[in-house]
């Protein structure tokens, strides 16, 4: 009869199984998954997807309706709707991912230092997040954009600047609550360097909230690109993304639906499908609303 | 509390200096200034030059803030660059506009989010709860410009109806007003709805796994006192932070919304004054807006208090 | 109706994902009627949430698959599985109460004393006035011994101590002279000193009012000071059963000889420490045989492959391993 | 939600059944697409949507009609004793809106108002009154203006709002500034300006000219932004006339409520050249970049169709007009352009920068300009700029090539000099071509029409042949209005012209 000496924390929990893979398990979270790899998939696959040159014009085919040769319709400069749509997968995730790239670095950094010296410099850290939360974001982004000029990077840098604030203060509180539990101080007195024992407790800690945060705040860039696209300081043409070719449809919505009908079906299920995985992936993450 | 409140709103002055330095930067890297608005195609170098000295702009530029916050201190944001109207009544009348608006709009989004929160957390995962869900990111993603221009195109088709196209005032007449108002504030609303469901339903959810709940329940309470009486009120202090968080947004989202309903809002003086290069107004719209959110804040903070006996300020 | 409850091939369900997984596998118990009945284990074993069982109040995504408890109430017997929602409200709190481990969290910081204590009694008696209420509640807190009960209930759950706490969500429990207490851990989260205190209070109110306790532990020495009869729980069964003298004496099963061993003192002097290595197999992961077979230092070839009945070894004691079978066969 | 739904349409329905009580007053109701811009100062506004409420509130000493002829309006008559003299007999019984009778005085202070470098008038240019050397009033009812020097076109630039005749007890009873306030003696008064929302002005019962009197109570601006909601108020009657976008056209085809009405504009769109960068100082390249672009295409596109071919003295100027058709470089002729390119050095093209901005027939021009000119090797990237940036790069002529949307005005002093003369403000390209300055000296030193055309078709010619720019069309603008509006005939003199037109209801 052999004794096992294992540690207490056993190798089978549940709570241990690949988050992937409990992802899948819950419905919604398939769902989330399958949405979005099903766009990821069209922007990486877009010159393979797409049928025509995003940019080419038709004169002969103004505004066709949906149908066998141009499958999603064409737009009054008689360009595939289909190719834009794929095209335009890749404009707004890219706007999406390096947006809130920017936000959740910038976010990442300042919330360590605010946390992590306190006093002064996290009241100032703070007062300027605060600041920039305070400001609508629509009308921040567009500030940014006018000062910037608009080119699709700058519409990138923008919507990031928008988004830090929240970033910041979910790694700050994670960084204060690392900070007041005890393997601090233990692991203080063992001589470790303090900023180091920070980055290694808190980057864990807070990867769970910051996951759930990024997936949200992508769909927010998304429908933020659309709305600074309506207001005219959106993404580059002939470039496609979904919100400024909704943007552009506007005109010929009674005449044309389709030009309405497809990105905004896009823009719902992809931010539906990141939501949606987001809210599961916090679910999966966050150990207090399991059982 | 009394302290309190003063030293919050003492930390109010370093904000509101901070935004007016930083909207006076911005203001001087944007490109193309007031002067070339007003002017377009005329402009030649005497004419700018006799604008800029008109408008101050011809001064330092330390003058030019100095000068502008001197008078601001004073509680005069200036007169507009364009139409040489002082910039504060005309925030305030815009403000009373977009308050109404934002005030319908979350009223809409609480009749809408609470109750299909509260359920959706009650019936967690169920079939009810998954729909539940979907229905709120709806609201959440399609770009409300788009939802508003659908709208319009749908009620001109389908009923032969506009909104009233004069803005008539809440007190001027209060029919017409809601007339105009409610189509915007709901399109505002079932964005909003979004976030407050979800806010809903995750608090409660955190509320309804608490002890206390059970206790409440063992003690053979009636479901409806269980879930109005103690969880709902519980849940309220995120709901509530969320609501004082989203006064920004939502002082800004309405920007895209009163354009196309032709709302004489906040929002829009703060888009006309940017594109326009006003800086008076700019800047006298952004302080607004900045210290409107530094009070909601102060105002939920306070608020917090009347719900949760554990919160108290000395 | 023998006994004051009695809890028949209770099974209870959890959902991970899709599938459905046990957490308590077949439970029979008897609760006689005045009796303070003990239940052990270590946390996952399933006490708790039998105890959520008999009131309903199994959280979500747990169920009641199978089984029946049925009480013997005022008004006759009573099966609690089948009862409407409004008729399990009646026996909530005026038949049944429980309390919980956490007192600093078993009260709504929201409200105070007072208001909760006013909902126990309204909840049951509708028409009741404010001034007897009031009446009520303070002889409560008295009996409860709460040193200054007019401000107490103007008080709000941080304003109190745990013990304190404690004390009031007792004299909430048994504001309505409950037939049965539940009683989920009622001492763990308080000072040792004051542990002691609560279970004599709770040992005095039960002489006086004539309530059965069932208390739920995961510390033999708590069974010791307060109970007579006594069920250990490991995995969601129960492995071994008897009259506390009984467990005690004559222990049979080798996780309650663990147990025992790795019991605190109730006077606090702790002897060497000792744990049982390894922990409870959590529901949808147990072995077809002896679920203990994995920490049993005793552990035999059989015991992985086949699960040992609960057999009484003794009248009045039950117990669930081959060893025993051996020792009854030699 | 669904109930919510419910209700709320019901209340919609409910609305829409009851009749809004404006519907009765003589009230025309006018959806337009951008706010008055800064205000309603004749002298220092030069932004379009402010024009249309000035129009109604200030007159001229003189209007020009379609057919570019001065005609009459403060100044009844007028006599050019010598080149450089002008005396106006003005019309009797001109009322401000103070109530006050305009007289000579008037007209004098105006001008002066305009000259004094203070105000910051756009009209202090000798594009419209800039030339004045001195005003007098001769008595109260005659004017004599003196120039500095010949200006040809003077007469027909006094037409413009610029130099409108405006209340000298209005203008010092506001601090000098007419932004917010009405010095006029239109046909209507300011109203209410709801910025963002409405401008309303009213009838003014003490007009001078009976015909040019108020046909309404008062005219209600609306400001519908966009698009799709101005058709919506116009299909609904929440408006009676909107300033149509050429994409909706199709859609009013068969409403027998709604009549079409536009006129052809005295406006171009086209591409403007750096032509000191390169590679666009190289004519070839130039001529190549015309000969690359389907000017048919580019109106099919950007313009649904509803555009003339055109150079930047558009046919709707008249006599003044050369007919580009004729150009050499209006074909397209992609063969000969990439051999021009060739020919350039650039066989295998270059790439370059397209500004874009303020219209969307602006961006949509050089969306399709990037297409054609991809066919010639040039890689055009298209930047699409706001409006600040836009007026950035066009005062600080910095960019390689922009696309642009230019008034010519009534006058080829306008269309020729003002953009292509050295170092006129609104020559973005820095052109500098001797014979052009001089031919445009010339014509506005003589007030002989025959040789006035005679230089200006000279310059024009030269300046098309430089390829300089690569003008693509000139638009027509589009009004939908209720079959109920009658009489409304705009002009590219006029747009906003609503005397006589009446809504029969």
């Amino acid at each position: 009869m052999k004794r096992k000496d294992r540690p207490v924390a056993g190798r089978a929990l549940p709570g241990n199984e690949s988050i992937l893979r409990q992802l899948w398990r819950d419905p919604m979270g398939r769902a989330g998954m399958i949405g979005v790899g099903l766009v990821i998939l069209m922007a990486l696959l877009a010159p393979w997807i797409a049928r025509f040159d995003v940019a080419k014009m038709n004169s002969k085919a103004k505004l066709a309706a949906p149908g066998a040769e141009f499958w999603f319709g064409t737009d009054h400069f008689g360009r595939d709707v289909f190719s834009r749509i794929v095209y335009g997968a890749r404009v707004s995730l890219e706007v999406g991912i390096v947006a809130v790239g920017i936000a959740a670095g910038f976010g990442y950094l300042l919330g360590m230092i605010a946390g992590f010296f306190e006093g002064r410099t996290e009241t100032l850290i703070m007062m300027v997040m605060d600041v920039i939360f305070a400001f609508p974001s629509i009308l921040l982004a567009l500030f940014i954009v006018s000062a910037l000029g608009t080119s699709i990077l700058n519409t990138m840098i923008a919507i990031g600047i928008v988004n830090i604030p929240v970033f910041t203060r979910t790694v700050r509180a994670s960084v204060k609550t690392v900070k007041s539990t005890d393997y601090i101080a233990n692991a203080r007195s063992i001589g470790l360097k303090k900023m180091k024992i920070l980055f290694r407790h808190v980057t864990p800690n807070v990867l769970a909230p910051f996951t759930v945060q990024a997936t949200l705040a992508l769909s927010g860039a998304i429908l933020t690109e659309a709305s600074m696209s309506f207001l005219g300081l959106g993404i580059q043409p002939p470039n496609p993304s979904w919100g400024s070719m909704l943007s552009d449809a506007r005109k010929y919505m009674e005449r044309a639906p389709w030009l309405v009908l497809f990105p905004a079906l896009f823009i719902i299920l992809t931010i539906l499908s990141f939501n949606i995985l987001g809210d599961s992936l916090r679910d999966v993450l966050d150990p207090k609303l399991k059982l | 509390m009394r302290d309190y409140i003063i030293r919050r709103l003492l930390t109010l002055i370093p904000i509101l200096i901070g935004v007016s330095i930083a909207i006076f930067v911005v203001m001087q890297l944007i490109p193309g200034d007031v002067v070339s608005g007003i002017l377009g195609i005329e402009e030649t170098p005497e004419l700018r030059a006799m604008w800029e000295a008109k408008l101050g702009l011809d001064k330092p530029l330390i003058q030019q803030y100095f000068s502008w916050i001197g008078r601001a201190v004073t509680g005069d944001f200036g007169e507009s660059f364009r139409t040489g109207a002082p910039v504060f009544p005309e925030i305030m009348n815009r403000f009373a506009i977009s308050a109404e608006l934002a005030i319908l709009a979350c009223i809409i989004a609480w009749i809408i989010a609470l109750p299909l929160g509260i359920l959706s957390s009650l019936k967690r995962n169920s079939f009810i709860d998954r729909i539940v869900r979907v229905v709120a990111l709806l609201g959440v993603s399609v770009p409300n410009f788009a939802s508003a221009t659908l709208l319009i195109l749908f009620f001109s088709k389908a009923f032969h109806y506009y909104t009233p196209v004069k803005y008539v005032g809440l007190f001027e007449n209060f029919g017409t007003n809601m007339e105009i108002m409610i189509l915007p504030a709901f399109i505002l609303g079932s964005v909003m709805a979004g976030s407050v469901m979800r806010m809903t339903r995750s608090s409660m959810l955190e509320v309804l796994r608490q002890d206390y709940i059970k206790a409440v329940r063992a003690k053979g309470s009636p479901e409806r006192v269980t879930i109005f009486r103690h969880a709902f009120r519980n849940s309220s202090i995120p709901i509530v932070t969320l609501i004082g968080m989203q006064i920004g947004a939502l002082m800004g989202g309405t920007v895209v919304i009163e354009q196309i309903f032709s709302i004489p809002g906040l929002g829009q003086f703060t888009l006309t004054g940017i594109s326009q290069r006003d800086f008076p107004v700019v800047q006298g719209c952004v302080l607004f807006i900045a210290f409107l959110y530094v009070m909601v804040n102060l105002l939920v903070d306070i608020l917090y208090t009347f719900i949760d006996p554990r919160i108290s300020y000395s | 109706m023998d006994h004051l409850l009695e809890i028949r091939n209770l099974k209870i369900t959890t959902l991970r994902g899709k599938d459905k997984v046990y957490l308590l596998d077949s439970v029979d118990l008897s609760i006689r009627k005045k009796c303070s009945f003990g239940v052990v284990g270590e946390s996952g074993c399933g006490k708790s949430i039998t105890a959520s069982a008999i009131l309903g109040l199994l959280p979500y995504p747990l169920r009641v698959a199978e089984g029946s408890i049925r009480f013997d109430s005022r008004d006759g017997e009573k099966e609690l599985l089948k009862l409407s929602r409004k008729e399990m409200r009646q026996v909530r709190g005026e038949e049944i109460s429980m309390i919980f481990q956490e007192p600093m969290t078993s009260l709504d910081p929201i409200f105070t004393v007072e208001m909760q204590m006013f909902e126990a009694l309204s909840f049951h008696h509708p028409g009741m006035g404010k001034g007897e209420m009031r009446e009520i509640a303070l002889e409560m807190l008295h009996r409860v011994n709460i040193p200054r009960p007019e401000q107490t209930l103007a008080s709000y759950a941080h304003q109190l101590s745990g013990g304190q706490l404690q004390r009031i969500m007792i004299a909430i429990a048994l504001i309505n002279n409950p037939r049965l207490l539940l009683a989920d851990e009622p001492t763990t989260a308080l000072d040792v000193t004051i542990q002691a205190q609560i279970l004599h209070l709770m040992n005095d109110l039960k002489e006086q009012r004539d309530t059965s306790i069932i208390m739920i532990t995961h510390d033999l020495g708590v069974i010791a000071e307060t109970c007579e009869e006594v069920a250990v729980f490991y995995a969601g069964q129960i492995v071994e059963q008897a009259q506390v003298v009984e467990l005690f004496t004559h222990t049979a099963h080798p996780y309650t000889k663990g147990l025992l061993r790795a019991v605190t003192s109730l006077g606090g002097a702790q002897r060497k420490l000792y744990t049982i290595p390894g922990i409870v197999p959590p529901g949808g992961q147990w072995s077809r045989g002896c679920r203990f077979a994995e920490r049993c230092e005793q552990c035999m070839e059989k015991c992985r492959e086949e699960m040992p009945a609960l057999r009484e070894i003794a009248p009045g004691h039950f117990c669930r391993c081959f060893l025993q079978d051996r020792e009854v066969e030699a | 939600m669904k109930k919510l739904f419910a209700v709320l349409l019901a209340m919609m329905m409910l609305l829409a059944l009851t009749p809004l009580s404006l519907a009765e007053e003589n009230v025309l109701r006018y959806g337009v697409d951008a706010d008055a811009a800064g205000g309603f100062d004749p002298h220092t506004i030069s932004a379009v949507a402010s024009m249309r409420m000035i129009g109604q509130m200030y007159n001229t000493l003189v209007d020009v009609d379609e057919n570019l002829n001065v005609i009459p309006e403060l100044a009844v008559s007028w006599e050019q004793p010598d080149d450089t003299t002008y005396i106006f007999h003005l019309a009797k019984g001109v009322k401000f809106h103070s109530g006050r009778t305009m007289t000579a005085q008037d007209v004098k202070y105006s001008f002066e108002r305009i000259l004094d470098p203070a105000t910051g008038a756009l009209g202090n240019s000798s594009s419209y009154a800039g030339d004045i050397d001195t005003v007098e009033a001769l008595d109260d009812e005659t004017v004599k203006i003196t120039l500095k020097n010949i200006n040809a076109p003077f007469l027909a630039n006094l037409s413009s709002s610029y130099c409108s005749i405006v209340d000298r007890d209005v203008v010092e009873k506001n601090g000098g500034s007419l932004l917010l306030a009405d010095g006029g003696t239109g046909p209507y008064t300011l109203g209410e300006w709801v910025p963002d929302n409405s401008i309303t002005v009213k009838a003014f019962p003490d007009y001078f000219d009976e015909a040019g009197k108020a046909t309404f109570d008062a005219i209600e601006f609306y400001v519908l932004t966009d698009a799709s909601a101005r058709l919506a108020a116009l299909r609904t009657g929440a408006v009676d006339l909107i300033v149509a976008d050429t994409a909706m056209l199709d859609l009013v085809e068969n409403d027998d409520s709604i009549q079409t009405i536009s006129y052809q504009s005295r406006n171009y769109t086209g591409l403007f050249l750096n032509v000191n960068r390169a590679p666009f100082d190289n004519p070839l390249v130039r001529q190549a970049i015309n000969l690359a672009l389907n000017r048919e295409e580019i109106i099919d596109f950007a313009f649904n169709g509803k555009a003339l071919v055109s150079g930047f003295v558009p046919a709707s100027l008249g006599h003044w007009a050369v007919d580009v058709t004729e150009n050499e470089y209006y074909t397209q002729n992609l063969e000969k352009a990439r051999q021009l390119m060739a020919e350039a050095g650039y066989a295998n093209g270059f790439e370059t920068e397209i500004i874009v901005g303020l219209l969307d027939s602006i961006r949509d021009t050089g969306l399709v300009v990037e297409q054609q000119l991809g066919e010639i090797g040039i890689k055009v990237n298209v930047q699409d700029v706001e409006r600040g940036q836009y007026l950035d790069a066009w005062n600080g002529h910095n960019f390689d090539i922009m696309v642009c949307q230019n008034g010519a005005g009534s006058d080829p002093s306008r269309a020729v000099a003002f953009f292509f003369k050295t170092g006129s403000s609104a020559n973005i390209q820095d052109y500098s071509n001797a014979r052009v300055d001089e031919l445009c000296e010339l014509a506005v030193a003589t007030t002989d029409t025959a040789k006035r055309e005679e230089y200006y078709k000279e310059a024009i010619n030269i300046i098309l042949n430089d390829c300089i720019v690569a003008i693509v069309a000139s638009p027509q603008e589009y009004f939908l209005a209720s079959t109920a509006l009658q009489g409304f005939a705009p002009s590219a003199s006029n747009a906003n012209n609503f005397s006589g037109v009446t809504l029969t209801r």
